[in-house]
């Protein structure tokens, strides 16, 4: 039954981007959008991965607020790497550590790693189950991941989806 | 005079990799390399207005061959053999030949000149007609698709041959469904992103698919992007997992089929008492059947080579991480 | 709308670029493949984020503003991807990163 | 002013083109083929409003796509051979 409801808001956010690329709204560019989608569906069925992890969760307003933090974020840390490549002195100390996931889902953990992988300064190397193997280029932005902020916050949007 | 001096910087950016091409002796960074290389002539092209043929070179040089030549280096080795002989007179042979070229050239027209001859003889004809007779505002798909119909028909044929060709050579193995590699089960990234877009991959492969009339696209772009799709699947889930939805057996119907559609869309003309491909004739109204015609040769294009690009794609990687064939 | 959106936009570009150039600059100076990941990760972020921002301030709402859009929503997903994969690749191939012991 | 713009991102290319040459390893090579990847997204984007023909933005979607694509494929199909790949080079990279 969920998976009917899947396959259906599925299927619309689909359409909403065909119609979004499209541009020309004459009935037949309509009507093969409408094919087109539904043959998306139709294989994406057949390949089985209609399940929770493909819906579209950008637009509610805790996801978006999770958004406008990881941005952020993320200007903060692009300033602070700018400075330390443009200095002659290349002010940088590389270290390898690991961090705890503390996502139940595949699809909190992959927001939580690539959420540390957008952020310059870090980048996941090794996802191994909830144990994340982490590069950051300074110390500080190390120190600032195992601060756990980051991580507190994704498992808090991940009951959203 | 901008777009000139980015010619130019392109142009020497080309230049420069080409030279590191001839250099490398890894097969994997020359590899690397081309695929750089398609990316620059690419942008060339944008900067030349040729829409059309950068999203060609973008799909099919920075994607598909670049993953096929992969493939191939996978199969052989990594590292190309040192020249037997001193590069002496190959290089000489070269220089020769570049220098005739360029010889040549002196004599061509500027580029951008409207007195070029190439302006002057059937160009301005397919200018005129297309908004009339074809209604089609991109003059790159009406040109392909109706005024060199038969052209196009030959390069479809072609594809479908290279398809015949690498199902003959390498012949095909279905993979039994591999979700148990345990090498695959440990890309959680890869998977839940790949799930996340591989529908919207197929659904913009459809959307070029159809839009071809308007702006830049077609069949032959349509067909690569909608067989990458498949392929991010098959490098996140196993090629096992892939062949169990498209098996080997409705590509091979699907590659026929394309070349049918064109074809039959020239008998159906035919029968209607026209030319074969003469599309005015599918409808009451010349210009609907002219559309008509070029959405339906299109799909015909769009589906054999998403059909011929996967069936190449499962040949080679089903020879890798195998045992070697039994006539070894 | 007119002279702010235009003076903003170009301010987004010319930002953009200098972060572009930033990530340039960090992928010919940084020591080791890990540590470059991090100057390309800035020109994936801020480099691309701004340009294609003051593009889309340009382009002001329409239909390009919403190509523009889609192809930062694919740059998100898929860069980070990419990058994590190029490093697990790398990581797994025993490719030995630079690290410096020295605490803090 | 777009021609600035363009400009950096050539130069920005020009960095790229020269760790793809520069290696040393396979995993540097790739990291710059993406980064290119991406520059070219731009360059395309910012030529088309350059030149006043913002389709061409149809083109940079599909870039996005296949260079993210054949990344991946080239760290896949090298995924068992990996070993190979990364030895056997000398740089700063394996001190």
């Amino acid at each position: 039954m969920s998976n009917l409801k899947h396959a259906f808001n599925l299927t619309l956010f689909l359409f909403a981007v065909w119609l979004l690329l499209s541009g020309h709204y004459t009935p037949l560019m309509l009507v093969l959008g409408a094919a087109s989608t539904l043959l998306v569906v139709f294989l994406a069925i057949r390949v089985a991965i209609i399940d929770r992890e493909i819906q579209p969760v950008l637009l509610k307003p805790s996801v978006l607020f999770y958004w406008f933090w990881l941005a952020w974020e993320i200007i903060k840390s692009n300033l602070d790497v700018t400075r330390r490549i443009l200095s002659p002195g290349l002010p940088i100390s590389p270290k390898i550590f690991t961090v705890r996931a503390g996502q139940k889902t595949e699809l909190g953990r992959v927001t939580y790693a690539n959420s540390i992988t957008l952020v310059p300064g870090t980048v996941t190397m090794d996802i191994d189950e909830d144990i994340f193997t982490v590069h950051a280029l300074t110390q500080a932005a190390a120190a600032d991941l195992e601060r756990g902020e980051m991580n507190r916050r994704v498992c808090s949007v991940e009951n959203v989806f | 005079m901008e777009e000139h001096l980015i010619n130019n910087v392109l142009l020497g950016l080309l230049m420069m990799t080409g030279f590191a091409i001839v250099r490398m002796r890894s097969l994997l960074a020359v590899t690397m390399l081309t695929s750089i290389y398609s990316l620059l002539s690419a942008s060339l092209f944008v900067v030349l207005d040729a829409v059309d043929v950068a999203l060609t070179e973008a799909a099919i040089g920075a994607g598909i061959s670049t993953i096929l030549m992969l493939a191939t280096v996978a199969l052989t080795t990594d590292e190309e053999k040192a020249p037997r002989h001193k590069p002496l007179l190959p290089l000489f042979v070269v220089v020769a030949t570049g220098a005739a070229l360029i010889y040549g050239t002196l004599d061509m027209p500027h580029y951008g000149d409207p007195m070029a001859p190439i302006h002057l003889h059937v160009a301005p004809t397919y200018l005129h007609v297309t908004p009339e007779e074809i209604g089609v505002p991109n003059v790159v798909t009406s040109v392909l698709a109706s005024f060199r119909g038969y052209d196009t028909l030959g390069e479809v044929t072609v594809i479908f041959t290279a398809g015949a060709g690498v199902l003959a050579l390498l012949g095909y193995r279905t993979r039994r469904r591999n979700s148990q590699n345990p090498e695959i089960r440990k890309m959680v990234v890869l998977r839940v992103i790949t799930k996340l877009f591989f529908p919207l991959i197929l659904l913009f492969a459809l959307y070029v698919q159809f839009h071809g009339d308007y702006g830049p696209g077609g069949g032959f772009q349509a067909g690569v992007i909608f067989a990458t799709g498949f392929i991010l699947y098959a490098l996140a889930y196993g090629l096992g997992n892939v062949q169990r939805i498209i098996p080997y057996r409705t590509l091979r119907i699907m590659m026929v089929a394309g070349v049918l559609i064109y074809i039959g869309v020239g008998i159906e003309s035919m029968l209607l008492g026209g030319k074969f491909l003469e599309y005015r004739i599918l409808a009451d109204d010349p210009v609907t059947g002219q559309h008509l015609g070029i959405m339906l040769i299109e799909l015909g294009v769009g589906i054999t080579v998403a059909a011929v690009i996967l069936i190449i794609y499962y040949g080679f990687v089903s020879r890798q991480h195998q045992e070697p064939p039994e006539d070894t | 709308m007119g002279a702010a959106v235009h003076i903003l936009s170009w301010i987004c570009l010319l930002g953009g670029a200098c972060f572009l150039l930033v990530g340039a600059i960090g992928v010919l100076r940084l020591p080791d493949f890990y540590t470059r990941l991090h100057a390309v990760s800035v020109s994936d972020t801020m480099g691309a984020g701004l340009v294609l921002a003051g593009l889309m301030l340009q382009g002001g709402l329409s239909m390009v503003t919403v190509k523009l859009v889609l192809i930062f929503y694919f740059m998100i997903f898929t860069g980070p991807t990419a990058t994590h994969a190029l490093a697990e690749a790398a990581l797994q191939a025993k490719l030995k990163p630079v690290v410096d012991d020295r605490e803090p | 002013m777009y021609i600035v713009v363009s400009i950096v991102i050539l130069i920005a290319i020009a960095a790229g083109l020269l760790r793809a040459f520069l290696g040393p390893t396979l995993y540097d090579r790739v990291l710059a083929v993406n980064m290119v990847g991406t520059l070219t997204v731009l360059i395309v984007a910012v030529l088309g409003f350059m030149t006043e023909r913002p389709e061409f933005l149809d083109i940079a979607l599909v870039y996005v796509l296949i260079s993210f694509v054949s990344t991946i494929a080239v760290l896949r199909v090298y995924a068992h051979r990996n070993t190979e790949a990364a030895g056997g080079t000398t740089g700063p990279g394996d001190k």
